[in-house]
């Protein structure tokens, strides 16, 4: 069979059953994956969240609500459940004190106030002191398991508990790293602010 | 303030050994080699021939051009042969050959010490006998003067520069004849002024040289218009362009000549042969040469006839030391250095220089560190280190637009360069290749 | 007679050597050595003594074995190399870091080029800014100065304190006034002795300054460079200081804290990786002074003259190509 | 030319990194590590040979003067083929390489391919061309991961191979660059010292 | 304010060449002299910008509301491809000195991943409005200009000097590229 030629009906007919195909093609497969890309966008979240509370069993994500902070912004909150009781709250919260751009991090909550764990989700910090937030990168935020919030004196009394030493808190900053341990320590005082209006 | 050109020089160790050293006219040689190409321009045409007797002061070879200049005998004898012998850089050249035999001069010309201050010649008279008598640019390019007196019609010259800063370590020739020859340098300055309908002369001389500064400042004072101007010490001052900068402030623009400006520059050897021609009637025959360096027994500076071999010279300065290294025909920044001391003393030799081998040898080439001390020296502004960086890698189109035909040559780059970079000769190498390479475009 | 030597003119020669010029930069450098051992001790001799020698060794090796050329490290630029290199780094890092850092000045950003007069970036620098990417915690925590005679030989203090420019740039982000702040580090009588906190070779602005005239002195560099950085830093953060006080920090500190005076005397002015001429000179030093400033004001590093040479380095030949020095016979435009 | 050589050429003597300069953007923007630079390379060599599939089945019905248009838009469909099937079953790659993966689509090895080789060539050769390229891409993506992984945080495929951090350059954007001229630099000098 | 950050941000702080690892092609390829790049520069800045400002609307009237994003590459290069022809035979007609000067660098875009990135990122990854859109494009294609001028500089030194015959070409490019984008880091945190 020889080369076809390049008259334009055959052009256009060619690019047009080729695109026609391609588009047949990738409707299918989208089809196919709709499901699956759906399923795993939220079994991350609901991973994220199994992270940092106790051991549940509803569906936080269909039961999350939102909750104003200072600033006019809001932070999302996710019921934990157990057997229909509460047993924490993940909060995801935020900073916009760090080095370079938006902190979000998880911060999950027993229902007496102790903070569960903490988990950084998204965050634009120098790798090598910055993102020595991460879990698996220092101990820094192992500082913040089990925290006993309410339990923290205030003490320079300016009204900010969760604080690096520097600041008169009690929090160890990650070396060479102030600011965005100062920045994480926002995000977590900001979530503790949110529970507490889910608290009363 | 003295007055000074403001980019670039350097100043080299001055080492004027033989400053001190008055002038002596050294013995007339039993033979002479008068080549007939010793200036810029077409080489003469040889109007003598084997066998021939001739006086002192006798022309044999007759300017052919207009850029060419006239050679006379310096001696009196017979034509021994006329033939093609090699130069001081080993090219066979024309020349005549004349064995000496007593010293008889002609007639017309005036052998007496007697100062001749009157100008008696008009304006055509004195080119005329400017031409005949072969002058030449006594500084070392060798222009024959009385082109320079005629500058294009469209440029007026409105300042005459005599180039007394003898910038070359070493050199003191131009300096014994500015404190020996005083008043008849005035009266040369005089004449080129009445040649070129100027009414202004600047003698400009470098500082190191303060007895010729005061002598020439005391005896001016009996000339109308012609003043001194001290210049700081620094090479290349003597550069045409930089002394016409450094004495009016004028730049002369890229590839034009220095009357664009309206300045004509002359040599102090140039003016006193000047006198000589114009008063004297006598032809350039003989030039002050200073002999020198540091490991000669008897340096000093000597009037010597042209033609003279350098050897004479030479033992005459005490002979030639054990470890001599180079022989240079003039100064160590811009002379040339000698294939052999065989060879004859011509027009626009200014100096001879002996180096030891210690001195001559280059040191190895090392890395260029791009201090960019080649760019401070640099008298023409350009970027010595660039040029070489191109011509190293045979780019040599490009170095056309980084100007490199503004380049005098003066050494200064070579001569600072920290990393012994031969600099000026990768540029010249460049000129050379632009060269062909316009030269193949006019073709096409 | 022997044999006549004949080459084209110039025949005389300057007495100038890179050896030379290399060396008076090292002279120069000896108020700032002195300085730095008589404020961080032990620590700055041994950062200096391995950061020299594996500058050196490494020099050595890569040239011989690698480039197959003679070895060049008797002109002195590879111990100049490491000296600059220990002089930006602090006093307590480890010494294995420092001979990484060495690596990498030489080997890469040196070597890699063709050696000396090929570098395209400062080695020292670029060894140091390797160094801070790579570990920043290492390379962000200072000994606290204190004179010889307090530490006798000893290691300096573990204690860290910050440089004065860290304590500004990080309590100005916590929204603390410049003039609070300014009162919380040494005076500026202290800080132009070089008793504050910093890299080894950068605290002492009297120091650098006596190596700075030496250098003029002796003519081994211009005023054009160190003059255009320092003159533009002085002038930008004066703008920004006379604008608001209370946000930015006055010239005087501006001039005596950080690497600044270092970076202008002695980094920015390296032959190999500044302009040619004396107007390119200026350019790449005005260039410096405002990236500097930018990078300290606004950027994350308290400290910006490092990435402001880099960066001014990558410009020299833009620079080389467009600012030509002016040609004689050349009319202005 | 044989079988063999068509698969292997792209190992080494044609290799699309090393030696063609060719998908410069995903071979530098991916290979933090060993890992992410493999998943890189399989995702782009399940593309080329598709397309070179598709390319030399195809080749003899696409006129001349609208073959790049056409092979684009072959190209593209398996891209987002690819784009979604990583999204529903390996997320987290997914998310690392991100922007990357539409990129595939201007990755010149794929189009320079089709365009060289399966436009030209029977189905069979095509295939061996696209697997021995895509593998050779995989090969050079996963070295310079592996290496700057090494360098960068001490470990290899995420085994630690040595305490402490790594010299963090070598994860960010300049190490990339670094690593990649010294290993061009180091395949240019096998490959001469096997061709004497 | 805002618009200023961006414009900070695409130049130095997130470079599409030095940072981002886009355009990577052009950038060692078109790279050898300082005349060519600059030209390739503007080439880039005129089709980065009109290519940005055409996905977008097409990305916000048509994939999304059609619900068919998953078609965003395919149309996304298509258009690219589509618009580089358009320009080169625009510019003919229009103005011929400039598709003298731009015109050998335009076919050499379509496969320049940093127009296919920029857009995406555009309208994806950042979400920026469309003039956001347009000002991010433009200031990318600046960065991009930027780079490759100066890089290109950096190489017609590098020509000049003795790199060691090892490194020769395009290694001792990478490493030069590297040592840039090290130094570019100086710029960070700054937006």
């Amino acid at each position: 069979m020889a080369q076809r030629e390049s008259t334009f009906v055959n052009m256009v007919v060619v690019l047009f059953l080729i695109s026609a195909i391609a588009a047949t093609a990738l409707a299918f497969v989208y089809q196919a994956t709709k499901d699956p890309i759906q399923k795993s966008k939220f079994e991350k979240k609901k991973q994220a969240i199994k992270n940092v509370v106790n051991d549940f069993d509803n569906n936080p994500i269909e039961e999350m609500f939102k909750i104003p902070v200072e600033g006019g912004d809001s932070v999302e909150c996710y019921p934990a459940k157990k057997d229909g009781k509460i047993v924490g709250y993940a909060v995801k919260t935020f900073s916009k004190k760090g080095f370079s751009g938006l902190i979000t991090v998880m911060v999950g909550f027993d229902p007496d106030g102790h903070i569960h764990k903490t988990a950084v989700l998204e965050h634009h910090e120098t790798p090598g002191l910055g993102d020595k937030m991460q879990r698996n990168k220092s101990n820094f935020s192992k500082q913040f398991d089990n925290m006993d919030v309410p339990d923290i004196p205030d003490k320079d009394n300016d009204g900010i508990i969760i604080e690096v030493k520097k600041d008169n808190g009690t929090v160890d900053a990650i070396t060479a790293a102030t600011i965005t341990s100062r920045a994480f320590c926002d995000a977590a005082e900001r979530a503790y602010n949110a529970f507490k209006k889910i608290k009363k | 303030m003295l007055k000074t050109f403001p980019k670039g020089g350097i100043h080299p160790p001055e080492n004027k050994i033989t400053a001190d050293k008055e002038t002596v006219t050294l013995p007339i040689p039993k033979k002479v080699i008068i080549p007939v190409s010793q200036h810029i321009g077409a080489p003469a045409k040889v109007i003598v021939k084997k066998n021939d007797k001739v006086k002192t002061g006798q022309m044999i070879a007759q300017s052919n051009g207009f850029v060419s200049a006239c050679i006379h005998s310096s001696v009196s004898g017979t034509v021994f042969k006329v033939d093609n012998i090699p130069d001081a850089g080993g090219y066979k050249r024309l020349a005549v050959v004349i064995n000496v035999e007593e010293d008889e001069w002609l007639d017309t010309i005036d052998r007496s010490e007697d100062i001749i201050k009157e100008i008696n010649s008009d304006k055509n008279e004195i080119l005329k006998k400017i031409h005949d008598a072969g002058v030449v640019g006594l500084g070392g390019a060798t222009f024959p003067t009385h082109v320079k007196l005629l500058p294009p019609k469209s440029m007026k010259p409105e300042v005459l520069i005599i180039n007394g800063a003898e910038c070359e370590p070493y050199l003191t020739a131009d300096y014994r004849l500015m404190l020996e020859k005083s008043e008849e340098l005035l009266i040369g300055i005089k004449i080129l002024m009445k040649a070129l309908s100027v009414n202004k002369a600047v003698i400009g001389i470098e500082n190191n040289k303060p007895d010729a500064i005061n002598k020439l400042e005391t005896l001016s004072g009996n000339y109308d218009n012609i003043l001194i101007a001290a210049l700081k010490t620094k090479y290349p001052q003597g550069g045409e362009k930089q002394l016409i900068k450094a004495v009016t402030g004028k730049e002369v623009p890229s590839g034009e000549l220095p009357v664009k400006v309206g300045a004509v520059v002359q040599n102090v050897g140039t003016v006193f042969a000047v006198y000589e021609a114009v008063q004297k009637n006598k032809p350039l025959i003989d030039r002050i040469v200073t002999v020198t360096g540091k490991y000669l027994s008897n340096p000093g500076n000597f009037k010597v006839r042209i033609g003279t071999s350098v050897k004479e010279l030479i033992n005459t300065a005490g002979g030639l030391p054990e470890n001599t290294g180079k022989i240079i025909s003039g100064g160590p920044m811009m002379g040339r250095a000698l294939i052999t001391d065989n060879t004859g003393i011509t027009k626009g030799t200014s100096g001879i220089l002996i180096l030891s081998e210690q001195e001559s040898k280059r040191r190895s080439i090392k890395p260029c560190i791009r201090c960019a001390k080649c760019v401070e020296v640099c008298p023409m502004g350009l970027e010595p280190f660039f040029l070489m960086a191109l011509s190293r890698k045979t780019l040599f189109e490009k170095t056309e637009n980084e100007g490199i035909f503004d380049c005098i040559e003066c050494g200064s780059c070579s001569y600072i360069c920290p990393s012994d970079r031969p600099l000026l000769d990768f540029i010249r190498l460049s000129k050379k290749e632009v060269a062909l390479i316009r030269k193949a475009k006019r073709i096409k | 007679m022997s044999k006549l030597i004949v080459s084209l003119s110039p025949h005389q020669f300057g007495s100038n050597s890179v050896k030379k010029l290399m060396f008076g930069v090292l002279i120069a450098l000896l108020p700032t050595l002195f300085v730095s051992v008589w404020y961080f001790g032990l620590g700055a001799i041994t950062i200096i003594v391995t950061s020299v020698l594996s500058s050196v060794f490494f020099e050595y090796v890569f040239t011989r074995f690698l480039l197959k050329k003679p070895s060049t490290i008797s002109d002195g630029s590879a111990i100049l190399t490491g000296l600059l290199l220990a002089f930006n780094l602090p006093s307590n890092l480890p010494f294995w870091l420092v001979i990484i850092g060495a690596f990498f000045a030489i080997v890469v950003a040196k070597i890699s080029f063709g050696g000396i007069g090929s570098n395209i970036f400062n080695p020292a620098l670029a060894g140091r800014v390797f160094l801070l990417i790579s570990w920043p915690v290492q390379m962000t925590s200072w000994p606290e100065p204190s004179p010889l005679s307090k530490h006798l030989l000893g290691y300096t203090d573990v204690t860290t304190g910050a440089t004065p420019l860290g304590v500004l740039s990080e309590g100005l982000r916590s929204g603390e006034s410049a003039t609070k702040l300014i009162s919380r580090v040494p005076d500026y009588l202290q800080l132009f002795m070089g008793n504050a906190g910093g890299s080894i070779g950068e605290v002492g602005a009297a120091a650098i300054l006596i190596g700075l005239v030496y250098m003029l002195m002796k003519k081994i560099i211009s005023w054009h460079i160190p003059v255009s950085i320092l003159g533009t830093v002085a002038i930008f953060t004066g703008i920004l200081w006379f604008a608001n006080p209370d946000k930015f920090a006055d010239p005087l500190f501006h001039l005596l804290s950080g690497g600044i005076m270092l970076g202008a005397v002695f980094m920015a002015t390296d032959y190999v990786t500044s302009p040619m001429s004396k107007r390119g000179m200026l350019i790449y030093g005005v260039g410096i002074g405002l990236l500097t400033v930018v990078i300290r004001v606004w950027g994350a590093f308290p400290e910006g003259v490092s990435f402001a040479i880099l960066i001014m380095n990558a410009f020299v030949p833009l620079i080389n190509m467009y600012i030509k020095p002016k040609r004689f016979g050349k009319n202005k435009r | 030319m044989n079988k063999l050589k068509i698969f292997t050429k792209g190992f080494f003597s044609e290799n699309a990194v090393f030696v063609m300069l060719l998908g410069l953007c995903p071979t530098l923007g991916t290979t933090t590590s060993a890992i992410n630079g493999l998943g890189m390379g399989l995702a782009t060599t399940f593309v080329l040979v598709m397309s070179n599939i598709v390319v030399s089945l195809v080749k003899k019905q696409i006129p001349d003067k609208v073959r790049i248009p056409a092979f684009i838009v072959i190209i593209a469909s398996f891209v987002t083929i690819v784009e979604l099937t990583m999204q529903a079953y390996v997320p987290d790659l997914y998310d690392v390489l991100g922007l990357f993966i539409p990129l595939i689509v201007v990755n010149c090895l794929i189009l320079g391919r089709a365009e060289a080789f399966a436009s030209k060539n029977n189905i069979i050769d095509s295939v061996l061309d696209g697997f021995g390229m895509g593998l050779g891409f995989s090969m050079a993506l996963t070295m310079l991961g592996a290496v700057r992984e090494i360098l960068g945080s001490g470990s290899v495929f995420n085994i630690k191979i040595y305490e402490g951090d790594g010299a963090l350059v070598f994860v960010l954007a300049p190490g990339a660059f670094i690593v990649l001229g010294y290993l061009i630099a180091l395949v240019n000098r096998l490959q001469k010292r096997k061709s004497i | 304010m805002e618009y200023i950050l961006i414009i900070i941000s695409a130049i130095f702080v997130n470079n599409v060449v030095l940072s981002r690892f886009l355009g990577l092609c052009p950038f060692f390829g078109v790279s050898k002299q300082v005349e060519t790049a600059a030209g390739m520069g503007g080439a880039v800045v005129f089709v980065m910008t009109v290519a940005t400002i055409v996905t977008y609307l097409l990305q916000k009237y048509i994939l999304i509301s059609f619900n068919i994003e998953y078609m965003q590459t395919i149309t996304f290069i298509l258009v690219i491809a589509a618009l580089v022809q358009l320009v080169e035979i625009i510019l003919k007609k229009v103005s011929p000195s400039l598709y003298q000067a731009l015109g050998i660098f335009l076919p050499l875009i379509t496969t320049n991943c940093a127009v296919l990135g920029v857009a995406i990122i555009a309208v994806q990854t950042e979400g920026y409005d469309l003039i956001k859109s347009t000002v991010f494009a433009i200031a990318s294609a600046i960065g991009f200009a930027l780079s490759l001028v100066i890089f290109a500089g950096l190489r017609e030194q590098l020509e000049l000097s003795d790199v060691p015959e090892g490194m020769k070409g395009v290694p001792i490019a990478f490493v030069t590229a590297g040592l840039l984008a090290l130094a570019f880091m100086g710029f960070s945190g700054i937006a």
